[in-house]
């Protein structure tokens, strides 16, 4: 079986058969492994690969920790290639998004307001640290997704500037 | 002694009480707001009180219920922990008025080193030396001007009522005063409700060091020396150990520094547990900041290296016995330090990352111990503080120390969140660190020394490889039912 | 120093090893059999070598195996942990052959303390005191009669190659001696390969109390003091303390003891650690019983009162490294108790429960030591000895440390097996344990002390509660998918 | 919700309403509870009652274990009352069961093999402890149903004595 992948934003590939892997980075350097792997918790692994011993850890993120070290990773399985993003454009529309789960406790912009580049939009609070998103260019808002008060989740769309 | 005692407080440091209470044959109340009805305290104490919704404003804060959850749960004293109301004068009152007893210092003492500015009029007179600076509020721009000018810049905005970093600004130019007096004030305002701050002379790179002392109702007062808590990020320390390299070096600076501590606390006429916080310059001339009339979060490291246990004294203390430890008797014995666990990205601007933690592997061994507030499948709320658990390591000497404490964290594991536990491996490796040269600097010139991790072809083939895997069955996790789990355990379920 | 060790052992020794391994800066290589693949020391070493089968014979015992283990991760070190191969001159003289050093006593010293009919013969020309008996293994019954009657009834039966009970007998009556001398020999053959069987007084309620001795290969010797291991069931400790009861009412015994100690350890040419074994009787005579040549399982409660780390120190002394603490360097400072936390049920005959652990919650805090070999989701097999976890307590006074001991069992939840945990908070409670007037007789009196559980409304009522609701959603687990229990974690599914 | 109960080997009841839960033994002693509960773990929760915090298990036995204290349960609703079982007399056929997990390491009768009280049958072996169940009675070997070598769990019928 094998898989592209983009490791740590770096194109790699991934062969796999049986109990051996071979990993070849696109610039080159390449490693085989003989690998045997032993779940030992909720989305995490004893990893043996040549002898060495591995504790590896899926994150909610997607990112793998490999002995406390995160990677991030992406698989493209060959059979379903529509699979792979491109690393999308940053112009025009830009969203504004909840960088940690928190609580919004101020919302400084309204629908329809100009506002400048580096301007604090919106302020949510999480273990007593406040965090103000500002806006990355200047533009109008298109639309505010919260309110004060809101619960909000890592990721979430909080505003949309145009 | 007592025979029951509330817990007016939530995470390790409830624990931590809750176990001191249970070592000495004392009934525990826990107490706990709404997101906090599963907690490890709750858990563990005997008796637990619910006091209201998860916004500490309606809980942890509110004296009224605290005293009613001791009424009814009929318990005679209350352990305030760190934090919350612990520091709150009006709150030590509150227990007395309802015939509870506070354990920590007199009222008048918390109110008295609560202020900065009366605490530094009062170390002045005990004879101990301070920061140059005001030693009361800032009433107007002009005299804040000219007391700048006379320290020199940079100077330090302070809250007076403050702590924890909150309403202080470093102001390098006379042009910036007028608008950072302005911020710290009114950051100082929301979080103390008080928004008078005073100014000191900014002790360039100077080690934190502070100074444990305990005294008993009958006069009797020791002190049973330092930690060093210089490694801070945003004036929250985050590494503490004790004894202070620098006292290693020069252990005279401790009996200095803790004849120091016991004239102000003399004066201030101090009894239960309490820390002085002092900076330490490069030529080892120290000044005290401030007191803290409670607890320390970092006080394990002393515990360590002395063998006393701090909070079974403050309950002796509290409860009128006389302190049978002499100055002579303590001593200090080997290398403890500390590490602080937060639910907090280092890389992204130690940013919090509450949630629920899906997996939880925890050090153990000789030399290790962890005081923790959590467990796997706690959901950790974002209402309070990042701080999950502090980890510390105690060995013969720093070096056995340090490698014990880099030995623990390899082992800590904790799923679902971020915490900065990878952080704490990177600076016990850094070198400024080692040698023990520290100073408040040093989070802000550590990154600069970082290491960007070099690419790792054998770390990222297994994590390109558990990436695979995990894609080739993306259903298996969803497709066993939790009786199989059950019945084979985690192993079938995530092979 | 040493690269690489291989550590020839698994469970809560193996991990204690790695840790050591880990904080002194060298490599480590676990080993596994077929069903240890996902233990805990596999997770935590640097590497891991495949043995074989499950059974220890295929595996943990095989020689060539571990050589070439040794040999293909190029390890320049074999730590034996203890029990397996430990022991075992020829494994000593395999690593020595193969260029590996054996981090341990010279091959020579466990041949000759491995007889425990050398071991007392070597004992009784160095000067120290052992139990009458016969130095030479029974070759014909009248010969055993003659030496029965002489030594006085009751005699015990012991196995010479012998160690944990097997292979003894206490024999009452002459009319007996036949019988238990068949049965004790060929139990030895089995679990041995050797029947030999020698005869000895029984010494009544005696203590057991051994010696710590660590040597280097430079004709350094030094004691560490004791460890009282009197409460034993089938002649394996459960519970081990430092100091002894005894010896803090009369401290010099632990210098005589120590001197005899050392003597035997000198003319046995002996280095790295080693323990002797000692009954003390009750007008305080000890008698020599055999040397363990090897690091024992109670190893950390003398760890925790001399600050000293003894898997540390093998590893240097192994690599040549000299002792360079003397003899009045060792300090020994509070009190520390250790439980064998064992999967068994100690409610009925101590039957064995392996299986999976599904859920652990592990104690720990302030003077809390816990070494352990298992982890929640972990299938303990059935293949090996039931010790899962040492758990030890360390205090200023033995009541401090019994009380944080109680405090830390109180703590540990470990599901899906059964264990002996609520028998320690049974035994930390008796009167007889508290005053220390310890025997090896204490767990077959015991039972005889044990309070009938006196039914308890309270806790019956929660137990109905808690049955009701469980059969109220009998489906709840099975329905309740994993991707949910991921998503929302393990509340939502099981409340 | 009514429940019948045996606790510990004694009948008792349970009425559940709300937060509150009423037990009765047949001995007449009961207790009121105001509780609340919170998982914590699997087959593990919080339990408060009136104000004191208890820690319950679901052991795979089916026991209760409550702050350690480890009870016998067994409920019935009343609806399906069928599920009560009565302890069963024990003449007759006897069946020797494995008393835990292990190991069959020597099978000392065959089947129609007559047997004496307290005769040696089968030795399981676990965690380097051996255990000989021994015939309860004089009688006749029926059948063995594993052999040495086999791997047992606890419950097991391994033989069957007449």
């Amino acid at each position: 079986m094998k898989y592209e992948a983009i490791i740590d934003g770096k194109p790699a590939r991934l062969e796999l058969s049986g109990a051996r892997a071979s990993y070849l980075r696109e610039t080159g350097e390449s490693l085989d492994l003989e690998y045997s792997i032993a779940a030992t918790g909720v989305g995490q692994w004893s990893v043996l690969a040549n002898g060495r011993s591995f504790a590896a850890q899926l994150l909610s993120s997607g990112e793998v920790s490999v002995n406390g070290r995160v990677i991030r990773v992406e698989i493209f399985d060959p059979r379903s290639m529509r699979g792979r993003r491109n690393a999308t454009g940053s112009e025009g529309r830009q969203t504004i998004v909840a960088p940690m789960p928190g609580r919004v406790i101020r919302v400084l912009i309204e629908a329809g307001q100009e506002v400048e580049e580096g301007q604090g939009l919106i302020v949510v609070e999480a273990m007593k640290m406040q965090n103000e998103m500002k806006s990355p260019k200047a533009g109008r808002v298109v639309e505010v997704k919260t309110a004060a008060g809101a619960t909000v989740a890592a990721g979430d769309i909080l505003a949309v500037i145009e | 002694m007592f025979r029951k005692v509330l817990v007016a407080n939530r995470g390790e440091i409830a624990v931590r009480v809750i176990r001191a209470l249970r070592e000495t044959g004392i009934a525990s109340v826990a107490v706990y707001s709404d997101v906090d009805r599963a907690s490890l305290a709750v858990q563990l104490a005997d008796e637990a009180a619910h006091l209201g919704p998860a916004a500490a404003s309606e809980s942890y804060l509110r004296i009224d219920k605290i005293i009613a959850a001791a009424h009814s749960h009929r318990a005679d004293a209350i352990h305030p922990g760190y934090g919350f109301l612990s520091e709150n004068a009006e709150f030590a009152e509150a227990c007395a008025a309802a015939g509870i007893v506070f354990i920590g210092p007199p009222a008048a003492a918390i109110r008295q080193m609560g202020s900065k500015t009366a605490a530094r009029q009062l170390a002045i007179a005990a004879g101990a030396p301070v920061v140059p600076g005001t030693v009361s509020a800032v009433t107007n721009l002009d005299d804040a001007k000219r007391t700048a000018e006379q320290l020199g810049y940079p100077v330090l905005l302070k809250a007076s009522a403050g702590g924890g970093g909150k309403g202080m600004r470093r102001v390098d130019r006379a042009e910036d005063l007028e608008a950072a007096i302005r911020d710290a004030s009114s950051e100082a305002l929301r979080a103390f409700h008080n928004g008078d701050v005073y100014i000191e002379k900014l002790v360039v790179e100077p080690r934190h060091i502070e100074i444990q002392v305990l005294g008993d109702q009958h006069g009797n007062l020791i002190h049973l020396g330092e930690r060093e808590c210089s490694i801070q990020r945003r004036h929250q320390k985050v590494i503490e150990e004790c004894p202070s390299p620098v006292m290693s070096t020069y252990p005279e600076l401790r009996e200095r520094m803790g004849e120091a501590a016991l004239r102000i606390a003399r004066a201030a006429n101090y009894s239960n547990a309490g820390t002085m916080e002092f900076l330490v310059d490069r030529e080892r001339n120290f000044y005290f900041l401030e007191m803290n009339t409670r607890l320390q979060v970092e006080h394990p490291v002393t515990e360590l290296v002395t063998g006393l246990d701090l909070v079974q004294w403050q309950l002796k203390i509290a409860a009128g016995e006389k302190l049978t430890i002499r100055q002579e008797d303590v001593q200090w014995s080997g290398s403890a330090i500390e590490c602080r666990i937060y639910a907090e990205d280092p890389d992204h601007q130690y940013l919090p990352s509450p949630g629920r933690i899906t997996e939880l592997t925890e050090p153990a061994g000789p030399g290790v111990r962890l005081d923790s507030g959590v467990y796997e499948g706690w959901n950790v709320p974002l209402d309070y503080d990042p701080l999950l658990a502090k980890l510390a390591a105690w060995g013969p000497s720093r070096e056995a120390a340090m490698a014990r404490l880099q030995r623990a964290l390899s082992e800590y594991v904790i799923g679902g969140i971020r915490t900065n536990r990878a952080f704490f491996r990177e600076i016990l490796d850094d070198e400024v660190f080692r040698a023990g040269t520290l100073s408040t600097a040093f989070l802000d010139e550590f990154p600069g020394r970082r290491q960007s991790a070099k690419p790792d072809l054998e770390a990222e083939a297994i994590a390109a490889l558990i990436g695979a895997l995990a894609q080739k069955k993306p259903t298996a996790a969803r497709r066993g039912n939790a009786a199989e789990w059950l019945k084979s355990g985690r192993e079938s379920l995530f092979r």
